[in-house]
């Protein structure tokens, strides 16, 4: 079944139009005769291949076709045609083509008009897309693309304002329904337990009684109503006529709208016959019925009467459908065809005259059946159908509505009154009609158009012209002509249940009939005492009463709150752009975390700590207040606070090394060492005294918050400090570094255990690590070549100004003798120990394998080597005798690490895998010469090029800041 | 002991979170420096502690268990130089912005009067 | 030979510093060492530093006995003010002292030696004039100060340096 | 696996490592051959990738196969040494990455690697922290390639320099360097309760962790999870976030498409490790919390979707519902919605990282304050009711124009999970398996439900807004100058995400099994701790 | 005997170094100027070292040494640098 | 306490003084810094320690690792000749440092105080001048 011919076919139908609109979005852009020989071609061949499966669907055989897509999720592309979808396929390719010829005349030759063709295409995929789906997933999929076609589509004068709103406004209602479909589909797929419209359709009961029944219904009925324009959605529609009419004529009547309808009437079998489906479909489709055709009558534009008068049909096909008796079900699918044609003509019709009269004011265009004739007459004839005079389509499937509305489906006030309001409704519909016909075409013609009509090329006039045969044809013998289609549709959806019925002109003088008459009266009169009000209207078209109700200035005025205004105030109620709170936040919510284990199941603080030596106690309590001076100085005295921080920092340095950790010691001192120099060198960019802001100030307030931000940091403190002493006082569990201490000496050639983690067990860590030191000092550097220093600082800093003063001021100095004599001496020792702790670095890298030291140690103390030297001689001085490249320095150790590791590959092993062996040099002890010395050597080279890149990068801001101070 | 270095870490947790949330650049850095140290003791302690065992291994016949935890000194170690780095790079950071914006504070706001 | 190995007393020095950190007298460290004080070596050189020249090796022992003296002495007296705050008034105060030396090294000697020692304290050097403020912690007398520090030190290190 | 394959393991680390350091020694101003290092690096790595991916998912009895690979670094054993390991899921974010990192980086060489200095180097090294992030089997290796990839990011985050990129920078350091502490503090913790870092290893002690240690153990994971909430942006910890995210250049901006999921691919690792239904009494543990946190950061994010001014924090915001929606699916935690889930994350990575690169490109030749002004002015003008129709004759739109249009409206599609790209599948996998998600659909169900879809709406709005605005704007619009290498890139990714959806059975069915793995993780474990290892002893021979 | 009296003398020289330590970090707070300080701050630097290497005696290993040695030859960069800033308002020029 | 068990007791009492006797001075120093009144006389004090205080203790060390013959005392050579070579080097930098501030902000304690008049640097006199313990500026010439 799945690859059956006709399956082929069904693709091929589907795909033509995209294809077709991809090869029309690369004609030339002003080509119209090019662009519309293609989308002909493509619909006629639709048009064609769809015909071709009415025998196997009169056969009442259901043509599928598979493609396997996403099985694990139940979703594969299903194709499937029966007569329901080859009816509506039938109207989308049929219609298709004839909008195609009208669009050819219809488009000026200036506009862009492959890109027309081309969305119209697309747009004509989607909506078989549409149609065939056989699955519901894949059905919402199209549907989204025809609200998207539909966006591109209006909004083709996008210069045009009207266009660009209306166009947004349908996309957003539409799109709001899509997804609401979505989500409904998604629970009827949840339900039935397939995606399968097949076996969905075979499912109604189990839906039906499921209790997810009703959110499904609700969902897939926003969405039905929403594309089908219903009550309370229906305004986007009107709005919608901004776009070319042939798109109005081919989306806004004749098929994405009914795209709703189609939807509705296809779940029908499993949807309707509940007291919800009536209620909420039947009121739906009652007050768009009625609303629609009321406001209709008022409609000033062409356009916009037929956009309400769309309306108002769409909604007497809705109540229809929540009749749930086969009958209406028989007379909605009639009538969506019926209007189809009518609309369809009418649109076109309207088109015609606004492009050769220039303007769609039915206040202005009078007479006109005196410059055309012909399209009057064919106007006068869709327009006839559309009221519902006898001959002509229209009349039947309204004489089989009213029989309906007879009928008592739900005993219920509604069901009660839907005569009388179908009467109604049927009254204005012959009112809109009378003055869509009366007030454009006759009376005195017209004089002042912006052009002067007359009869349009005739091909263009052609599909109107097609359209209204049919509804004569229709509507005069329609069980020769439209039954066999029908009924096939029918079939399909109705299966067994399908009811007998007769297509006639006349079936004597019945109950329906009579409204009929009824209702054509009320019409006329209706027109009649209105005419002088409507002429009269000046520049609105308001419809009384209800029409200062305006859904589309309600839907902009909410869209714009919700969307806008009331998000911009929730997104800035719900977050902030400043650093402190989004700190605070992030320390709480780390606490809280922290704190719900320990909240659920209790952890006992109470135990007893092993003392003790007063010494950690005093060095702690210096260390405690280093820390709180630190805090307290930061804002007032920076050199303080740095001071402090270093006091903290010796604390923790000896802590480490009285805990048994002597490279921690060793790293957390030079790195102390390096921090301060770096921070000293930051410090002269600063402002020289913090700025206060007011809301730092003293009042209660900041009184208030500080004292939170106390508390804060108090309690995290605690519990930091807490759920250390838990721990430590834990016997500690069996630890991997049992493995380490074992395997140290004897499988890494190391004894200093933790240097030979870092260097082989866990080398890779170390690798990272000095990466990330390389990344800093590029993103250093790279920040401060553009480094913009504020003008405050850019001047010398105050103590030098005022001692070269001095030294301008003495007799016998010269500017500069200050900072001479200054570092005379220092620089002297400062330069002996340089050679001296080159030394030192030599040596702590030579023995990090087996004493403290290592990599790290040596490349810190040989970049503050270098440093010293900066500080004794000054940038100048040093870069006249050294020439430092850290950059090399960092990519050549980071290669060399690198190919440390990658050298194990050579012998078939992991990266890192080191190779050591104690190596009997002459005269040297017994060395041993493990490849993780190269590893290391990497990490010292690296260490190196990116502490001395950093430093001296910012170093070199002064030199700078005196050239730019010199410049002035 | 065990007592000394949880308030130590207490401690320096405190004051590194209070300047956290200053509004200063330089207290920022200042306070992330002191969070730096307040870590790395923590993590050191989760070793437990021990005096006089480093983890430096000896001839003789000592019991691996003597020894102190060699892991968490070595996941230190290379804190403490992510640490540095990330120091080094925030205070250029804090000095780029000082120069953008003419202002010390985190959020570069100008001062209003 | 210079430029080779500019500075053989220096990396003699870094030589005996490598093998005492290593406490090792291995010939390999031997070797070891005298590689690292060839390279400490060049890399000072590379400083261009002003030039280094011991004259007089025998003053240098006189010196450091001088200074080891002294530095006992005043570590002596300087505790003694420490620890009785209230005994007769000493009198701390700033005084010149006007230098012949002019050895960059020698002068750089001169000031370590008196700012290890407690109770002095060099503060500036004026290189135009040679005049030197130092400051005094007890400056009863003043001219035992400039007797030690012009006729003691500085005469040594004249020796020694130029 | 065997041979040089499995040596692949580590190349996504090493290839740009290597090119990083390489363009370090290049000479600075050879900016051509620092350029052309870095594309080979990549290209190289979307090679590997795909091999990884491969080798990933070959059968288990297959020559080179297996469901997880584990690499022992250094040839330590597994629960000692560092591993790298390799299964469907690091896999497949290791391709991810390059083939992101390749379109980035193609659409740099346009311009942008120009604006400030050691661009390819820090894009390399930004490469490496990510591949070594989803490769790595070991906590605190884990926690050194967070800070190479974010010390990368922190130096293209303010690649190019200037006021705005600095200040964000300030503000996205500073939060991430708080962050890097709680990791140290939680890694710590679980270290010392468990007295190991390796991740299966650790995985393997939860469930048999006695009560206070259990705490403890809690107590970390939590701490640990905060801080990887950061990086994955959840509210309310992700307010850096649109900030750095609309401050950086367009390439970094996309790169950085893939920087939050790095939060959220180790939360779902490391969650799905330990706290499985295997992991005794702390089984699910904070999942609820993942969950409402996920949630409210969905609702936050759509609003800061809505009310975004321009297209890039628009695009920022959308990182913030993907992130909040991963999260939320983490939450819940099933195969299928496991699933959906990591659909989503390739989909959505994908579309953001397109987004990012095309925003510029769309922006380029408008006016700077267009857009606020435009806002403002839609947001207040009167009633244009009364307007008269313009003529009816429309306006040509230039080929460059078409070619962004169509790539905006992709993107648009994308992440608004509208058909018919790869957006709606990964809403549709979600949707299906949250109402798949026990026997009664619970309230979360219909709360995750309507927030997917609210979300979505929310994109679509504020897209067709802000797409209105950048390309019908009727005044003050050039055609952007845009160049092949720039749009290439853009229309790659969209065609990746084209692929995911056509061929969404297979991909689909690799996330599938994906998922299983992961809430089955006793293979993961036992495979990693199982690998056999040989390391050459003192003589060079083999123990073990 | 010797053990003890080496104990004590131990202790007994960290708790007077300690107090030492104390005094340091009362000049580092209090001040009163930046230079008094900064005097602290390489006070506390010299008892560090003299701490390391009582230390070094009472656990006989050469680590601490070496960490004093370490200290010794590097611990005067950072307060020459506060010094040099003082004076200079700059650490390089 | 490993090594310590062996050791003379003479040497154990030698080692214990020297080590008392360095902490004692160290602390004497402290004390000095924080009793005296000037910043220039509270720079004197930190000498004690970084003298004979470190020097004590070092020769502790070498009596104590001679005697237990554990290793060679040399490190104690090098962080004494270091120690020697490196502390006056803050000292120096920070008492002309002092000088400066104090020069600059005019004040009566120091010699060759100045101060600007118009952005020129005026000296106020070139004397020395002398303080007394009891804080009486005593002028000399
Ligand atoms: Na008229
Ligand atoms: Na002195």
């Amino acid at each position: 079944m799945a690859f059956s011919l006709s399956g082929i076919f069904l693709l091929v139908i589907l795909c033509l139009p995209f294809v077709g609109s991809v090869v029309a979005a690369f004609l030339p852009t002003y080509d119209r005769d090019r662009g519309a020989l293609v989308a002909g071609i493509i619909a006629l061949v639709a048009i064609l291949l769809t015909l071709g499966f009415f025998p196997e669907i009169s056969a009442r055989n259901v043509i599928t076709y598979t493609l396997i897509w996403i099985p694990e999720l139940g979703l594969n592309f299903t194709l499937r045609m029966d007569g329901f979808a080859w009816m509506f396929a039938m109207m989308v390719t049929g219609i298709g083509f004839l909008v195609v010829i009208y669009a050819r005349y219809y488009m000026s030759p200036e506009d862009p008009v492959s890109r027309f063709f081309s969305f119209f295409l697309g747009f004509m995929g989607a909506m078989l897309g549409v149609v065939l789906s056989g699955n519901i997933i894949q059905l919402a999929l199209f549907w989204e693309l025809t609200s998207l076609f539909s966006f591109l589509l209006i909004s083709y004068w996008y210069h045009n304002a009207n266009a660009r709103e209306g166009a947004r406004m349908a996309l957003t209602v539409t799109g709001i329904g899509g997804l609401c479909l979505f989500a409904g589909l998604i629970l009827i797929g949840h339900i039935v337990g397939s995606y399968d419209l097949e076996t969905v359709l075979s499912s109604g009961d189990m839906i039906r009684s499921h209790a997810l029944y009703l959110p499904a219904l609700c969902l897939i009925l926003l969405g039905a109503l929403t594309k089908s324009a219903q009550f309370p959605f229906h305004f986007w529609l009107p709005q919608a006529m901004a776009a070319p009419t042939p798109v109005s004529a081919y989306l806004h009547s004749a098929t994405m709208v009914k795209a709703g309808v189609f939807l509705m009437a296809r779940f029908w079998p499993v949807l309707a016959g509940t007291d919800a489906w009536f209620f909420i479909v039947g009121t739906a489709g009652l007050a768009t019925l009625l609303i629609g055709a009321y406001i209709a009558i008022f409609q000033n534009d062409l356009k916009g009467l037929l956009a309400y008068s769309t309306i108002s049909h769409l909604g007497l096909i809705t109540l229809l459908l929540s009749f749930g008796s086969p009958l209406a079900l028989v007379a909605a699918v009639f009538h969506i065809l019926n209007h189809a044609t009518f609309k369809a003509s009418l649109f076109m019709a309207a088109g015609i005259i606004d492009h050769e009269a220039g303007t769609r004011d039915i206040r202005k265009l009078n007479g006109i059946i005196h410059y055309m004739p012909i399209t009057a007459t064919l106007a006068m004839i869709a327009s006839a159908a559309m009221a519902g005079v006898p001959l002509l389509n229209g009349f039947l499937s309204k004489e089989m509505f009213f029989a309906e509305t007879i009928l008592t489906h739900r005993a219920s006030a509604l069901d009660q009154l839907t005569p009388y309001f179908a009467v109604l409704a049927s009254a204005c519909s012959v009112a809109y009609s009378l003055r869509f016909i009366h007030g454009t075409f006759f009376g005195k013609p017209a004089t002042d158009l912006p052009k002067v009509p007359h009869e349009p090329p005739h091909w263009m006039r052609f599909p109107v012209e097609i359209l209204a045969l049919t509804c004569f044809v229709v509507g005069i013998i329609p069980a020769l002509t439209i039954k066999p289609f029908l009924t096939a549709a029918i079939y399909s959806i109705l299966g067994v249940n399908t009811p007998a019925y007769s297509l006639a002109v006349w079936h004597g003088l019945n109950f329906p009939l009579i409204m009929s008459i009824v209702a054509f009266l009320m019409g006329c009169l209706l027109y009649i005492c209105l005419r002088g009000y409507l002429d009269r209207q000046k520049d609105s078209d308001v419809a009384p009463i209800i029409g200062r109700i305006k859904g589309r200035r309600i839907f902009d005025e909410m869209m714009v709150a919700l969307s806008w205004r009331w998000a911009r105030s929730v997104d800035s109620f719900f977050s902030t752009k400043s650093l402190q709170p989004q700190l605070r936040l992030l320390v709480c919510v780390a606490v809280v975390a922290a704190f719900l284990p320990i909240w659920g199941q209790g952890l006992d603080f109470v135990r007893p700590s092993a003392l003790v030596n007063p010494v950690p106690i005093v060095l702690w309590l210096i260390g405690g207040c280093c820390a709180i001076g630190a805090a307290y100085y930061a804002k007032i005295h920076r050199m303080a606070a740095l001071i402090l921080l270093g006091g903290a920092g010796i604390i923790t340095c000896i802590t480490f090394a009285w805990f048994s950790a002597p490279d921690l010691a060793f790293t957390q001192l030079l790195v102390e060492i390096v921090t301060t120099v770096l921070i000293l060198l930051g410090l002269r960019w600063l402002p020289k005294k913090a700025q206060q802001t007011r809301s730092e100030g003293r009042g209660l307030v900041a009184r208030v918050k500080n004292t939170r931000d106390i508390i804060i940091a108090g309690v995290a403190g605690f519990g930091l400090a807490s759920i250390a002493y838990v721990v430590m006082l834990r016997v500690p569990p069996e630890s991997i570094s049992q493995f380490f201490l074992e395997k140290s000496y004897t499988e890494a050639g190391g004894k200093n255990v933790v240097n030979v983690l870092l260097v082989d067990f866990r080398g890779f860590d170390t690798l990272g690590e000095i990466t990330v030191l390389g990344i800093v000092a590029l993103t250093v550097y790279a920040l401060l070549r553009r480094f913009r220093p504020a003008p405050e600082s850019l001047d010398v800093p105050e103590q030098q100004r005022i001692q070269n003063a001095f030294d301008d001021a003495q007799p016998g100095r010269q500017k500069g003798d200050t900072v001479i004599d200054y570092l005379r001496i220092p620089s002297i020792v400062m330069q002996l120990m340089f050679p001296a702790i080159i030394v030192l670095a030599v040596f702590l890298f030579m023995r990090g394998h087996d004493q403290p030291g290592g990599g790290f140690a040596a490349g810190l103390t040989m970049a503050i080597a270098f440093i010293l030297q900066y500080m004794a001689g000054g940038t100048r001085w040093v870069e006249t005798r050294l020439r430092i490249l850290p950059m090399r320095w960092m990519g050549i150790g980071l290669l060399l690490a690198t190919c440390t590791g990658a050298a194990a590959w050579l012998f078939g092993r992991p990266f890192l895998t080191t190779y050591f062996s104690y190596v009997d040099l002459p005269f040297l002890d017994k060395v041993p010469a493990a490849s993780a010395l190269l590893f290391d050597l990497g990490v010292y080279s690296l260490v190196v090029g990116a502490t001395v890149l950093i430093l001296i990068a910012l170093a070199h801001q002064s030199l700078r800041a005196s050239r730019s101070g010199k410049d002035t | 002991m065990e007592a000394v270095i949880a308030f130590a870490i207490g401690i320096l947790c405190s004051s590194g979170i209070w300047l956290l949330l200053r509004p200063r650049t330089f207290e920022v850095i200042i306070g992330l420096s002191l969070i730096s140290y307040a870590v790395n003791l923590f993590m050191f302690a989760m070793g437990r502690l021990k005096v006089g065992a480093e983890p430096i291994l000896r001839s003789g016949s000592i019991g691996i268990s003597w020894y102190a935890d060699p892991l968490p000194q070595a996941l230190v170690l290379t804190a403490i130089v992510i640490g540095f780095a990330m120091t080094a790079l925030f205070l250029v950071v804090m000095l780029a912005s000082r120069g953008f914006s003419g202002t010390d504070h985190v959020d570069g706001k100008k001062e209003e009067d | 030979m210079r430029r080779i190995f500019p500075h053989p007393f220096l990396s003699l020095f870094l030589m005996v510093l490598w093998l005492f950190l290593n406490q090792s007298l291995s010939l390999g460290h031997v070797i070891l060492g005298l590689l690292v004080g060839f390279i400490g070596a060049i890399a000072f050189a590379a400083l261009r530093p002003p030039e280094l020249r011991i004259r007089n090796l025998r003053a240098i022992g006189t010196l450091l006995v001088m200074v080891l003296r002294d530095i006992v002495r005043s570590n002596i007296a300087v505790a003694k003010l420490i620890v009785r705050p209230n005994a007769p008034g000493y009198i701390s105060g700033f005084m010149t002292i006007k230098l012949d030396m002019k050895n960059q090294y020698g002068l750089a000697a001169l000031a370590t030696i008196m700012t290890s020692t407690p109770g002095t304290l060099w503060v500036n050097f004026d290189s135009s004039t040679g005049n030197l403020l130092i400051h005094v912690l007890d400056l009863v007398d003043e001219e035992t100060w400039i007797k030690t520090i012009k006729h003691g030190y500085e005469r040594l290190l004249m020796e020694i340096f130029e | 696996m065997a041979g040089w394959v499995h040596h692949l393991i580590i190349a996504p680390i090493i290839i740009p490592l290597v090119a990083g350091a390489l363009s370090l020694i290049v000479d600075g101003a050879n900016r051509k051959l620092k350029g052309a290092i870095s594309l080979v690096s990549t290209l190289l790595l979307v090679v590997v990738g795909t091999i990884l991916v491969a080798a990933a998912d070959a059968p288990v009895d297959e020559k080179w196969s297996g469901f997880v690979s584990t690499y022992l670094l250094g040839d330590w054993p597994a629960r000692f040494g560092i591993v790298l390991v390799l299964d469907r899921l690091s896999a497949m974010m290791v391709l991810m990455t390059s083939l992101l990192g390749l379109a980035a980086l193609i659409y740099s060489f346009a311009r942008w690697y120009s604006v400030g200095i050691n661009f390819f180097a820090l894009f390399q090294f930004q490469l490496m922290g990510l591949n070594g992030a989803f490769l790595t089997g070991d906590l605190f290796n884990l926690f050194v390639f967070f800070e190479v990839m974010l010390a990368a990011s922190y130096g293209l985050a303010m690649h190019g320099s200037g006021a705005p990129r600095v200040k964000a920078g300030l503000h996205y350091i500073a939060i991430n360097l708080a962050a890097s502490s709680l990791f140290l503090v939680g890694v710590s913790l679980i270290y010392s309760v468990t007295g190991s870092l390796n991740m299966a290893d650790l995985a393997n002690k939860v469930a048999s962790l006695e009560p206070e240690s259990r705490v403890l153990f809690e107590v970390g994971a939590s701490v640990l999870g905060v801080a990887f909430l950061v990086k994955a942006g959840m509210w309310p910890l992700g307010f850096w976030l649109p900030k750095t995210y609309s401050a950086a250049c367009a390439p970094v901006a996309a790169m950085f498409a893939i920087m939050t999921k790095v939060g959220v691919y180790v939360i779902l690792r490391l969650w799905m490790l330990a706290f499985g239904a295997g992991a005794g009494e702390s089984a699910y543990f904070g999942s609820s919390w993942l969950l409402i946190g996920g949630m409210l950061t969905i609702g936050f994010g759509a609003t800061a979707v809505l009310a975004s001014q321009d297209l890039t924090r628009l695009a920022s915001a959308s990182i913030v519902v993907s992130s909040g929606t991963l999260l939320a699916a983490i939450g819940l935690g099933t195969v299928d919605v496991t699933t959906g889930a990591l659909y989503y994350l390739v989909s959505s990575t994908f579309s953001a990282g397109a987004l990012f690169l095309l925003i510029e490109l769309v922006e380029r030749g408008r006016e700077a304050g267009a857009d606020v002004l435009a806002v403002t002015m839609e947001a207040f003008a009167e009633d244009d009711d009364d307007k008269v129709f313009d003529d009816d004759i429309g306006v040509a739109t230039p080929g460059t124009i078409a070619v962004l249009g169509i790539c905006f409206i992709s993107c648009a599609l994308l992440i608004a999970g509208l058909p018919p790209l790869s957006g709606f599948i990964a809403k549709f996998a979600l949707l299906k398996a949250v109402f798949s998600y026990g026997a009664v659909i619970t309230t979360v169900s219909w709360v995750f439900m309507a927030l997917l879809i609210l979300s979505g709406l929310a994109a679509l709005i504020a897209m067709t807004r802000a797409g209105m605005r950048s390309f019908w704007a009727t005044v003050g619009r050039q055609v952007p100058h845009v160049k092949v290498i720039e749009i290439m890139p853009i229309m790659g990714l969209l065609f990746l995400c084209l692929v995911m959806t056509i061929r969404g059975g297979s991909v689909i069915g690799y996330l599938h099994e994906t998922a299983s793995a992961l809430n089955l993780p006793k293979t993961y474990i036992t495979d990693v701790l199982e690998t056999p290892y040989g390391k050459p002893g003192k003589d060079g021979g083999v123990t073990q | 005997m010797s053990v003890l009296i080496i104990f004590w003398a131990v202790v007994g020289a960290q708790v007077l170094l300690a107090c030492a330590m104390v005094i340091g970090a009362y000049r580092m707070l209090f001040g009163p100027k930046a230079q008094d300080r900064v005097l602290g701050l390489d006070n506390l630097y010299l008892n560090a070292t003299m701490l390391l290497l009582t230390f070094g005696i009472r656990y006989s290993s050469t680590h601490y040494f070496e960490a004093a040695l370490v200290i010794a030859m590097l611990g005067f960069v950072a307060t020459a640098a506060l010094a040099k800033v003082l004076m200079r308002g700059e650490v390089i020029e | 306490m490993i090594g310590a068990t062996d050791i003379p007791l003479w040497a154990a009492i030698l080692t214990a003084v020297f080590v008392l006797g360095g902490a004692a001075l160290s602390l004497t120093g402290a004390v000095g810094m924080l009793t005296m009144k000037s910043f220039y006389q509270r720079a004197h004090a930190p000498t004690l320690g970084s003298t004979l205080g470190i020097g004590f203790i070092l020769m502790a060390s070498i009596i104590f690792f001679s005697v237990t013959g554990t290793r060679p005392a040399v490190h104690e050579i090098v962080i004494a000749v270091f120690i020697t070579v490196t502390t006056p080097v803050p000292l120096l930098l920070l008492v002309r440092a002092a000088l400066h501030r104090d020069r600059s902000q005019g004040s009566p304690e120091v010699p060759g105080a100045i101060t600007i008049v118009n952005g020129t640097v005026r000296l106020i006199g070139d004397k020395a001048i002398v303080i007394s313990q009891e804080d009486k500026v005593i002028e000399k010439d």
